[in-house]
């Protein structure tokens, strides 16, 4: 009677994803009693990691570990746009588009809609983030790669968009940063997990007639001047525990604030580092093209040298 | 949405409006334009519905299927919708251009019905694990005149009421398999509970104001936008007590519930804001859902000759 | 300024992240490249190295630029490297692919006019007498388009600076400017008309005899 | 023609009760939209049509070849028009093929010298389809044409023809009839002129059936021909009782 979709997984075909979501709905149930209720709700971030400028292929890209949902952003420099579209008002255009790894999720037939589906929400979260007015008639271009699903894929995504978006140079407003919260069975989770996140999606929210709420809020912030980038809310609550959700995920914003400001300003350190070396190279080769002329010239070669070095006319030093 | 080219006057124009709670068109910030529904008008499809929001046109036809349900809920049918950006409202729109404008109305109409509170999705359910109705609700823009998300949600709703779903009875044949005969009857039908039906209500941010129903000049001269998806719940549980007074009591006990908010439109808000906006959208969405409700009643109860011939875009 | 400023003593450098307060908007400041000024103050919009460069009239120019690489997009105004890659009567296609002297890594479309090529009797211009497809000119941006820039060479100092004789050899040499309007190939002593860039010292031009 | 069903009653009377040259019933309104320039809606029968004419404007560059008329067409089928949910509204053959009919019928009726170098778009949606879905299609068109000033040289019209098993013509063809497998002959025509814009045939007839067959379908057409005038006629004086022209009568 069930309908089995055989997606052929090329890459896949030895290695097969071990934990299976879950196939009736009783597994829901005996997963949501295995699950150790989180007694009073500690508004922290998981344990993360963010490496900006890990790739040397392209210019701004950063990874970023959020718990075990990795994910790599890439910024390519800003290109001409393509279809010249009247919609354009008077600022440039963003596309962001999301890929999962062949191996990051398990049910692949609902991979490509919900790769539509993140890439649409990312693109609406980083609008109000880019200073767009600055790159009129251009278009920039966003990948997102996902290495691990656990829960949390959107704000990771755009978390580590934001620094890949600083790293690359584009201007930006502020830094973004992102979290998600969500409630089931009147129980607050904070950066649920996957098999969290599954509970609530696809209806399943009201098994017992008495669930009041159920839902899931994913809340993108920038700080400076306390605006909200994106707010999003799918499930069922009241407007009160939307807000109690909501002020959740600011104090999770806060904390994940910190965090990208210490690595991007290390980046910075390090970037400028390295240009000192550089020049501090540079130097010494204008130096020793200074030591060979001056010798030359003693010997009296000055029309060859005149003849075939010319003042390089471009670069003004 | 079509692109409206408007020159800095003409923004300033309609910021100045908006400040001093008098729009261009007389409307104030929390007035809607003028609407005119009809439903009954595709013969073809389970249930139609026709919205014109002042020059926004809208035609929604739902049409049924029977399907396998979800494994992971054997007792919930299925919803599927579907929308088409129609030539017909701008040479912009035609061939695909108008997809990437219906998907973000798909996406969020998914978002708004997603949850089982919102949606009764066990009303769809014929025999649970085997066999469920799956509905398609498919929905034609033929004009674009601002503020979409409302236009289409209302249609839907209006269309799943006028859903007529045929008697299904199910007889057992031997080896356990169950044969499904459809009666063809055509008065003999159920039909879809809609009181949860969630309906999205579009606040926008112009200056520092939030207003209601943007018409398509003003969407051009919004920074942000929030899409509060409200869907009433009258916990009936509680009210057991006053049989009698039942419908007076459900009017003050139907709370209302956010079903799927999100934020479009490229711009930021502050937390201030974005709350009243919210509670501006739960109130506006409470009065639209009532109107809406009654309308229809009155609508299904003009039978026999009352009932005008369906005048759809005759009129 | 709420930036960190720990680790400041090192080389006195000041790091700053896009969103953090500069300074407040005075008339002597003035925006410079990486900021944005919100509700009277300067913000930066980059991550990197504060600077407030003092330019002649007490004008402060506060800027922020990234080390490591320089992202640059054309903006109206630089002068920029183009090769030529196309020439109608009416206007020339180029590939510009360095921006002031930074080499860009995409490069971008540009459109250089009939019009745009001098400025002494613009309309009378032949394209074919100026640049030929493969040349390597220095223009400045004019505009920018929907789907390019617009260029103009009119000034002195813009135009031709790399050109090749246009008979196909395998081992093709630079030719050599012998004026303003030409250029003459070393080897086999062909002149051809270019608009050529005055950017070679005057010594390098040998005067014609 | 093995299980073909049969068309016509001993009575005379066709499957929904209509004697055989006997059209369905027509009602169309003008000027249903306010955005494009002209717009149009008809029913005829169950067969429902909306049409959207915009320009002239100036052609997108890469189809004005030479200075003559664009006529840029588009026919796209609600999802939920017919029986069968479709599901997509438009790109299959079938719509790409109406899509051709269309422009070809309409070039025959539009002044194309008066619009040099330039592009009208046509696009028409059809809500409901019951049968002649093409013919009723280039009504709707032909009204949102008038509806939008562009100089006709005269009505273009479409009407249906079909022929019974006893051989007696019949016009205009509802679903039930196309899909019980009698021949169908669809027919463009400028009536007053006489003149064939566009012809297409399904299923086939005996040869000298042909002449009777196309005499029923311009009969249909000049039938269409008046009941569109009267509309466009009353669409007018309700316009223009606002500038009080109804006086002219």
């Amino acid at each position: 009677m069930l309908r089995v979709a055989p997606i052929k997984n090329t890459l896949l075909d030895g290695a097969t994803i071990t934990e299976q979501l879950y196939t009736t709905p009783k597994d829901c149930e005996d997963f949501f009693e295995s699950l150790e209720k989180p007694t009073e709700v500690k508004a922290t971030p998981r344990s993360t990691f963010i490496r900006a400028g890990v790739l040397t292929t392209v210019l701004g890209s950063a990874y970023m570990e959020y718990g075990n949902t990795k994910v790599l952003a890439i910024v390519a420099p800003p290109r001409e746009l393509m279809r010249s579209s009247a919609r354009r008002m008077n600022m440039g255009v963003l596309n962001c588009y999301v890929n999962f790894a062949a191996f990051a999720s398990g049910e692949l037939e609902t991979v490509p809609e919900r790769e539509k589906h993140l890439g649409g929400m990312l693109t609406k979260a980083l609008e109000p983030l880019v200073c767009r007015n600055e790159f009129l008639n251009f278009q920039l271009d966003v990948r997102v790669l996902i290495l691990d699903d656990d829960g949390c894929l959107l704000s990771t995504a755009i978390n580590c968009c934001g620094v890949a978006l600083v790293e690359c140079g584009i201007s930006t407003y502020d830094i973004i940063t992102a979290s998600t919260a969500c409630i089931y069975k009147n129980l607050v989770f904070v950066n649920p997990s996957a098999k969290v996140e599954e509970l609530l999606g696809q209806h399943r929210g009201a098994d017992s007639a008495q669930m009041e709420e159920h839902g899931l809020l994913m809340n993108a912030s920038m700080d400076t001047f306390e605006q909200l980038a994106q707010c999003q809310q799918c499930g069922y609550m009241k407007p009160e525990t939307f807000v109690k959700l909501l002020d959740y995920t600011l104090e999770i914003n806060k904390s994940l604030r910190q965090l990208i400001r210490r690595v991007l300003t290390d980046r910075v350190k390090e970037q400028h580092v390295l240009d000192k070396k550089e020049q501090e190279a540079e130097r010494q080769e204008d130096e020793r093209l200074a030591g060979i002329i001056a010798r030359l010239k003693e010997q009296g070669l000055h029309e060859f040298i005149q003849s075939n070095i010319k003042e390089d006319p471009y670069t003004k030093k | 949405m079509a692109y409206v080219a408007l020159s800095e006057a003409e923004k300033t124009f309609i910021l100045h409006g908006v400040e001093e709670d008098f729009r261009c068109d007389g409307r104030s910030r929390r007035d809607y334009r003028p609407m005119e529904l009809e439903t009954g008008l595709v013969s073809n499809a389970s249930g139609s519905a026709r919205l014109r929001l002042a020059n926004t046109d809208i035609l929604v036809g739902v049409k049924t299927e029977i399907d396998v349900p979800n494994p992971l809920t054997p007792e919930f049918g299925k919803l599927e919708f579907f929308v088409d950006c129609s030539a017909n409202a701008t040479p912009e729109f035609e061939g695909r251009g108008g997809s990437d404008l219906a998907q973000e109305l798909i996406l969020s109409l998914q978002k708004a019905y997603e949850s089982s509170l919102a949606f009764d999705y066990r009303t769809l359910c014929l025999i649970p694990g085997q066999q469920c109705w799956k509905l398609y609700i498919d929905i034609l823009i033929l004009e674009c005149g601002g503020n979409l998300h409302d236009a289409v949600s209302l249609a839907a709703k209006a269309a799943l009421y006028n859903t007529k779903l045929p008697r299904v009875t199910a007889t057992l044949l031997d080896a356990g398999v169950t044969d499904l005969i459809i009666s063809d009857n055509p008065y003999d039908c159920t039909r879809v509970g809609i009181d949860a039906v969630p309906l999205l209500v579009t606040v926008c941010k112009i200056g520092d104001y939030c207003l209601v129903d943007p018409s398509a000049e003003e969407e051009v001269c919004s920074t942000v936008s929030m899409v509060v998806a409200v869907s009433m719940r009258n916990n009936t549980g509680r009210c057991g007590g006053y049989k009698m007074l039942r419908p007076f009591i459900t009017k003050f006990l139907s709370t209302a519930y956010l079903s799927g908010t999100h934020m479009t439109g490229g711009g930021s808000m502050h937390r201030e804001t974005m709350l009243n906006c919210i509670q501006l959208g739960l109130s506006i969405g409470e009065q639209l859902n009532s109107l809406l409700v009654k309308m229809l009643k009155a609508e299904e109860q003009r039978v026999g000759p009352k009932r005008p011939k369906t005048v759809g875009f005759l009129k | 300024m709420e930036t960190d400023t720990t680790d400041q003593s090192k080389d006195d450098i000041l790091i700053c992240l896009p969103g953090e307060r500069l300074c407040r908007v005075e008339d002597n400041v003035v925006l410079g490249e990486g900021t944005y000024e919100q509700g009277g103050y300067i913000y930066a919009s980059k991550s990197g190295i504060v600077s407030i460069v003092e330019s002649e009239e007490k004008y402060q120019m506060v800027s922020v630029n990234k080390p490591g690489f320089h992202l640059t997009i054309p903006a109206t105004g630089d002068v920029v490297t183009a090769r030529v890659l196309v020439t109608t009567p009416k206007f020339a296609k180029c590939a510009i692919f360095c921006v002031r002297n930074v080499l860009l890594e995409s490069s971008y479309r540009g459109l250089l006019r009939k019009e745009d090529v001098r400025e002494t009797e613009k309309d009378r211009v032949d394209i074919y007498k100026s640049f030929k497809p493969g040349d390597i000119i220095l223009a400045r941006v004019i505009n920018q388009m929907e789907q390019s820039f617009m260029l103009s060479t009119a000034e002195s100092e813009l135009g031709v600076v790399i050109a090749y004789a246009s008979d196909a050899r395998k081992n093709r040499i630079p030719m050599v400017p012998i004026g303003w309007g030409e250029m003459q190939c070393p080897q086999t002593t062909i002149k051809e008309p270019r608009k050529v860039a005055k950017v070679l010292p005057e010594s390098t031009i040998k005067s014609e005899p | 023609m093995a299980g073909r069903m049969e068309l016509l009653s001993e009575q005379g009377l066709r499957l929904d009760g209509r004697r055989p040259h006997e059209l369905r019933h027509i009602k169309c309104k003008l000027g249903v939209f306010e955005q494009p320039d002209g717009s149009a809606y008809m029913e005829q029968g169950n067969t429902k049509v909306l049409a959207a004419v915009y320009g002239p404007h100036q052609a997108k560059s890469k189809k004005a070849e030479g200075n003559d008329l664009v006529i840029n067409c588009q026919y796209s089928q609600a999802t939920f028009s017919t029986a069968e949910r479709k599901n997509r509204p438009r790109g299959d053959r079938k719509s790409l093929e109406f899509k051709m009919y269309l422009q070809q019928a309409l070039s025959a009726a539009i002044k194309s010298e008066l619009y040099p170098r330039s592009q009208i778009d046509v696009y028409v949606e059809v809500l409901q389809a019951d049968g002649a879905n093409y013919a009723v299609s280039l009504n709707a068109a032909t009204l949102a044409l008038i509806d939008a000033g562009i100089c006709l040289n005269e009505f273009v019209v479409a009407c249906t023809a079909s022929l019974s098993k006893s051989n007696i013509p019949l016009t205009d063809i509802s679903h039930i009839e196309e899909v019980s497998g009698g021949p169908k002959l669809t027919i463009a025509a400028l009536p007053t002129a006489e003149k064939i814009a566009f012809m297409e045939m399904s299923e086939r007839f005996h040869i000298d059936h042909l002449e009777t067959v196309i005499e029923t379908a311009m009969a249909g057409c000049r039938e269409i021909r008046d009941i569109l005038e009267r509309a466009v006629k009353e669409h007018l004086i309700h316009m223009g009782s606002a500038a009080d022209w109804a006086r002219v009568g």
